[in-house]
């Protein structure tokens, strides 16, 4: 059953293909020192300490063999070239070029190289907020269904409240409280406020399997409960369980995005989110630098658009009604 | 008068090897395969079969009503000279509903919730002919009476009434235009036997003083057998066997109609062991050779395996699709 | 008229929650905000800190409970605080300027793409099978997933930086004399960057649904007893298939209403449309926490409103909620 | 042996209503049923749906727990609320066969691994090799051959009836005393239904197990049962041997079933009972004799009490005033 949803999963072309571009985002965050070119953080100013301190290094060591006027001269001459190097490398505002395939910012740093790194930290938000909604939401799900009664009652009210409450204002209200900028808040915020979509529509899985023959033969044939829930229940689940985590990622990249763009998390760290604050504040939309606020939208618009595909598949292959006949 | 009389002998209905089915992926679902019979006027014809020998498709066939990647590949359906298998989309619309009309299984699902049942009667007629609001309206209430449904239940949505009710509302829907034919798929299958019994009654009845003609299907072999004049017996797409319904009870041939008949407990005769029918119905992507029965056949003999009966008349009002019964006169 | 009750009863009580949400985010955060602020802001007016004080109990010796009824009770006399960043005006002053830009920028775009994606969505369920449709679905896929913000600066630097057709940002030419012909045509031409970012980003989301709602619909059998009715193709497509598909619809428009509204927040403020998402973004940089509060109830409620509106609707609509039934 | 392994009395059992405007209301799906079930002997319950014998089946099952009344298995009150150790030597005795076979199989599990789940939860047969040839032949019994083509099929890989047999087969693996079958044929393709109904008959035989089979067509109940029940909106009407209660049926609404029920052996066209309404609703159910508006023979007492069951011939029991 589990392989026979898998290889319809594979063989759905838009499952195929929203996989496809998840699986390039992943290639290119696990892969991102090998293919970035630069630091994604190094700027212009960085690059000149650095070789200036170098270039300190390198003539005490050459000092005790070469003379002084030689030595003053080369050292003036590789600072010069350095100089050289590093403005013609790290230009500011520059356009894309070969040497930067995506420009470079205002400080110089290399847009390219910041948005290979940038799906890491991004990537890496998106999905672990996804696992932390999906797992509170299962969470949830499986005890109102366990439990039943009262605890259910509370449980689907209080997810129908959240569900209402508009999730955006809440988290930029706690992400204003919180004075720790960095990506744990971050994770917290968006999967403590986005939980209850998810909650709901596990829910009522839970309960409508609960009523179903099977459990009931299970419960004749006296299993217990927890083997029902776990065993029986949770299995027929696993296409829902996923979709539902495809959901809660693709929305906690766009929360990312969204708190970074506000400034309302660590905007010393490469996200794509930290990209276009900086783009943003930089007024890289007035200057005409296009190259810095277009990459990251079309990135996140991708990988949305992945884990829609994803889910449109799974819909199909749990709908049949849906699919293309 | 001479004319007229020939007009009255011809069949409301003919139909004459039609093939139908859907097309996927894999090939072309022989869901009707070289299917032909006649309905007289008034006549009732029963069509029955287990799930998935074509009988839906065959009713949807005739209402030119089959849905997207299914089509009638060949044959006729003539229906007042007209054959309906050629007719484009405009003439069809003329006769749907006008000449020929539905009744579905589910009066649940073939009602519009949102509607109410006034709206959903009405809205027939103006469809099809310039009619004021109160002239439909109160041809919808006659009809409406036709099935003993009150007054008072013309503003009703369809979840406020029973089942039985939904499903006499469908028969007065069917009715609304005064047709000549009703097709009625397992139009009481979801309905208690009470129920059901008081919806055939009323059938029954209506046909008797308005004078159409229906086509019953259901897999219910022994509550066809009561009710209709003529019996198609369907397996795999097709008619094994066809004729009067009493010869039909009577005297079954085809060892799948035996098979069906054999089915159904009676309810007042002598207890004896019952057999039903071994196994299940072919896959019609790929039927098995020879006569599609054989596989399941009790009397199975050698040259069903080779080739496929074709259905031939054995006594008046009687043909069957079987080996066992070719050339034998039956007395 | 239990629907009636029930859903009352749920506006009410998710109005609580995010109340009680408001009293106590702040109280629940580490390390104590206010007080930190209070220590960072240490030249500003006495006055200005007596608010803090005021706004989060710091200092108070009452005990939590005791603070929250005081709460309660201001808020029930309307008494939302103090705003920080414009002392001394009160909170309620502040956010009176900018709801009804929110109100009439935000109500009108989710209206239009409501009505947009729901008739886009029935077209392309109709049409299913054809090239546009696909089409029509896949561009939508993509279009939303845009960030809202990304989208209006996308919009900002095509159609008012780069071809300056629309101005940049603002709700108005401010030289302008208000109540004129004038100053309405400007309101009109600075609000259609943000609407369109709105509408945009927001219609796939009713596209997709009312495209899966029909599809699911138009399987069913009532459909096929229409078309054998011989109904004309536009009363199916209307009363028989819409009017049951955009019932869930609707219900699904309610439930996303709140993140629509977080998008319209965001697109106020990269347009610096002074409405209640420019001001949200302004308290949360100037770290007016009274002001930020208030709006995060103000939006509460709209949402919670905008809700139970949409609840009404499914009563008109739907005859069997109307008895009170599924 | 004329023991009586299972018997009800007067048992109720209401769901509230969930609803605001039914607020504190109850469907009444059972009504005051009382009967005993003899050790070997196969007891059917006829009725439409909505006539409480699903509930009944449920109660009896512990799906549910009785409103009021006593239910009494092999001579001890099975109390609402029992110790695991009772609740699994319970079930180990009364087992139940669904009408939906597909919906009673886990889509997740192959037939091998459902049917290896009473095995373990009873430890019955004890070791894996023992376990694995006891479903080969319980699978051979329930005719489905080789076992080991099955077993590791999942359920949406076998035909209707394939999959009540496994139904039937997992039932029966514990070696029950007691079965309860809820209409475990309605949903299969007629082709099925008898050579079902006769397996079911030879395994109660075999494995000598007392039966409660449920169905709304009289006539295969006369076929599987030796007594016949008819209920009606969630009471007893009739109860009686299964030939009495056909043959001689008493109450107004066996007669209507009988009359309603396709017989083409009676004659094709004959004369038939005929009656208007439906089933009533069970939130407000009619005063007096639930059946009165529909009855073809209604008087004015009848809308007045419930008529008691009242004995007209040997182990015949019926609930009218008539």
């Amino acid at each position: 059953m589990l392989k026979d949803t898998f290889s319809l999963f594979i063989e759905n072309r838009k499952a195929l293909f929203g996989l496809m571009i998840l699986v390039f985002f992943s290639g290119v965050a696990i892969f991102a020192p090998l293919i970035a070119p630069y630091d994604p953080k190094t700027n212009k100013v960085d690059v000149l300490r650095i070789v200036e301190e170098e270039m300190g290094r390198t003539t005490t060591v050459e000092r005790e063999q070469i003379d002084e006027f030689t030595e003053r001269r080369v050292y003036t001459q590789s600072i010069a070239t350095t100089y050289e190097r590093v403005t013609t490398k790290l230009p500011l505002n520059a356009r894309p070029s070969r040497q930067h395939l995506l420009g470079t910012t205002k400080a110089g740093q290399d847009l390219f190289s910041q948005m290979v790194y940038g799906t890491r930290i991004t990537l890496a938000v998106g999905l672990v907020t996804g696992l932390f909604t999906t797992i509170l939401a299962l969470t949830l799900a499986l005890l109102a269904g366990y439990f039943g009664g009262v605890v259910d009652d509370i449980i689907s009210l209080f997810t129908n409240v959240f569900l209402v409450i508009p999730s955006l204002p809440l988290m930029i209200v706690i992400a204003a409280y919180i004075t720790v900028r960095g990506v744990i808040p971050i994770v917290l915020i968006l999967g403590l406020t986005s939980w209850p979509w998810s909650t709901r529509i596990l829910r009522s899985q839970v309960v409508s399997l609960r009523n179903r023959d099977f459990v009931r033969v299970s419960r004749i044939l006296g299993e217990r409960p927890l083997y029902i829930l776990f065993r029986e229940i949770l299995p027929n689940m696993i296409s829902l369980v996923m979709a539902s985590f495809f959901t809660s990622t693709m929305a906690a990249i766009m929360g990312e995005a969204t708190l970074e763009f506000l400034g309302l998390g660590n905007v010393s760290i490469v996200s794509w989110g930290t990209i276009l604050y900086w783009a943003q504040n930089s007024g890289a939309l007035l200057s005409g630098a296009w190259w810095w606020f277009l990459p990251p939208g079309i990135c996140i618009a991708l990988i949305g658009t992945s884990f829609a595909l994803m889910n449109f598949a799974i819909d199909e292959i749990s709908n049949p009604k849906l699919r293309k006949r | 008068m001479i004319e007229l009389d020939r007009l009255e002998m011809t069949p409301l209905l003919q139909c004459k090897n039609l093939v139908a089915g859907y097309r996927i992926k894999s090939g072309f679902v022989h869901a009707v395969d070289d299917v032909s019979f006649d309905l007289d006027r008034g006549g009732f014809l029963g069509i029955a079969g287990e799930s998935g020998c074509g009988k839906s498709t065959l009713a949807y066939a005739i209402m030119r009503l089959l849905k997207d990647n299914a089509t009638i590949e060949s044959g006729s359906l003539l229906f007042k000279g007209a054959d309906l298998a050629k007719l484009d989309e405009e003439q069809m619309k003329k006769i749907r509903w006008v000449d020929i009309s539905m009744a579905f299984q589910s009066a649940m699902n073939a009602l519009n919730p949102v509607l109410s049942v006034g709206e959903q009667l009405t809205d027939a007629i103006h469809a099809h002919e310039e009619a004021t609001q109160s002239d439909a309206r109160k041809r919808a209430l006659e009809v409406l009476k036709l099935v003993d449904i009150p007054k008072d239940r013309f503003n009703s949505y369809p979840h406020q009434l029973s089942g039985g009710m939904k499903q006499r509302v469908m028969i007065a829907m069917a009715l609304i235009l005064n047709p000549e034919l009703i097709i009625m798929d397992e139009p009481t299958t979801a309905l208690d036997v009470v129920v059901q019994r008081t919806i055939i009654e009323k059938i029954q009845e209506l046909r008797k003083t308005l004078g159409f003609s229906v086509i019953f299907i259901t897999h219910d072999l022994s509550l066809l057998v009561e009710i209709s004049d003529t019996l198609a017996i369907m397996y795999a797409g097709k008619i094994v066997e066809y004729g009067a319904s009493e010869s039909l009870f009577n005297r079954p041939l085809h060892p799948y109609t035996k098979g069906l008949m054999n089915s159904f407990p009676s309810l007042t005769g002598m207890i004896k062991r019952m057999g039903g029918i071994e196994g299940k119905p072919p896959d019609l992507l790929k039927p098995p050779e020879g006569c599609r029965f054989h596989p399941r056949c009790p009397q199975a003999i050698p040259i069903c395996r080779e080739s496929c009966p074709s259905l031939e008349e054995i006594a008046d009002r009687h043909s069957v699709a079987c080996f066992l019964h070719k050339g034998a006169e039956i007395l | 008229m239990a629907y009636f009750a029930r859903k009352i009863g749920l506006l009410l009580f998710a109005l609580f929650v995010a109340v009680t949400l408001n009293f106590f985010i702040p109280r629940m955060m580490p390390g104590d905000p206010a007080q930190d602020l209070i220590d960072k802001m240490q030249g500003i007016p006495l006055e200005s800190l007596e608010a803090i004080r005021a706004a989060f109990g710091v200092d108070s010796n009452d005990p939590l409970l005791v603070q929250y009824g005081k709460y309660l009770l201001n808020l029930l006399k309307g008494d939302l605080g103090i705003s920080i960043s414009r002392f001394p005006t009160p909170v309620w002053r502040v956010l009176q300027v900018a709801i009804p830009w929110t109100v009439g920028l935000m109500g009108t775009a989710t209206i239009i793409s409501f009505f947009l994606g729901t008739l886009i969505g029935i077209g392309v369920a109709w049409k299913r099978n054809t090239k546009l449709a696909s089409f029509t679905v896949g561009l939508f896929t993509f279009v939303r997933s845009f960030p809202y913000f990304w989208l209006g600066l996308l919009l900002i630097y095509f159609l008012a930086f780069r071809l300056p057709i629309f101005p940049l940002g603002n709700a108005y030419t401010p030289q302008l004399q208000r109540g004129t012909m004038e100053f309405f045509f400007s309101v009109l031409r600075h609000a259609i960057l943000p609407a369109l970012t709105i509408v945009i980003s927001s219609m796939g989301a009713w596209i997709l649904t009312m495209r899966n709602n029909m599809i699911n619909v138009l399987a069913e059998d009532y459909i096929t007893v229409a078309e054998a009715k011989g109904l004309p193709l536009r009363r199916i497509k209307t009363l028989y298939a819409a009017k049951n598909a955009i019932l869930p619809s609707i219900t699904g428009f309610a439930m996303s209403l709140g993140f629509v509204v977080g998008g319209g927040l965001l697109t106020e403020m990269v347009f610096a449309y002074p409405g209640v998402g420019l001001m949200l973004y302004q308290a949360v940089q100037s770290k007016d926490y009274p002001l930020m509060q208030a709006i995060f109830l103000f939006i509460s409620a709209a949402v919670l409103v905008a809700n139970f509106i949409a609840d009404i609707a499914i009563l008109i609509l739907d005859p069997r909620v109307r008895d009170g039934g599924k | 042996m004329n023991e009586n392994i299972l018997v009800l009395e007067g048992v109720n059992k209401h769901f509230p209503v969930n609803s605001f405007r039914m607020h504190g209301k109850v469907v009444h799906a059972m009504d005051d049923v009382s009967f005993s079930l003899r050790r070997g002997e196969v007891l059917a319950i006829v009725g439409e749906s909505g006539s409480g014998k699903t509930t009944t089946a449920n109660v009896m099952a512990r799906i549910y727990k009785q409103t009021s009344g006593r239910v009494t298995f092999e001579g001890r009150e099975i109390s609402k609320n029992m110790s695991r150790e009772d609740e699994l030597r319970y079930h180990k005795k009364v087992q139940m066969i669904f009408q939906d076979p597909f919906g009673a199989l886990n889509p997740t599990r192959t037939v091998g691994r459902i049917m290896e789940r009473p095995f373990v939860i009873h430890k019955i047969a004890g070791r894996r090799k023992a376990v694995e040839e006891s479903i080969d032949k319980i699978l051979i019994q329930v005719g489905l051959e080789p076992p080991e083509q099955f077993t590791r099929k999942f359920p949406h890989e076998l035909s209707g009836g394939q999959r009540q047999r496994v139904n039937i087969a997992r039932a029966f693996a514990v070696e029950p005393e007691l079965i309860l079958a809820d209409e475990p044929t309605s949903m299969l393709d007629v082709s099925n239904r008898m050579s079902i109904m006769n397996m079911m008959l030879y395994l109660k035989e075999s494995h000598s197990v007392s039966f409660i089979y449920i169905t709304h067509d009289l006539s295969g109940a006369r076929y599987m049962s030796d007594r016949i029940i008819v209920m009606y909106a969630g009471m007893i009407m009739e109860i009686g041997p299964a030939e009495k209660i056909i043959n001689n049926s008493f109450h107004p609404y066996t007669r209507l079933l009988k009359s309603a029920a396709p017989s083409p052996e009676m004659g094709l066209k004959r004369k038939r009972l005929i009656t208007g309404g439906d089933i009533p609703s069970l939130i407000d159910p009619p005063g007096g004799c639930r059946f009165h508006p529909r009855c073809p023979f209604v008087s004015d007492i009848c809308s007045l009490e419930v008529p008691a069951m009242k004995k007209i011939d040997e182990g015949h029991y019926v609930r009218c005033i008539l």
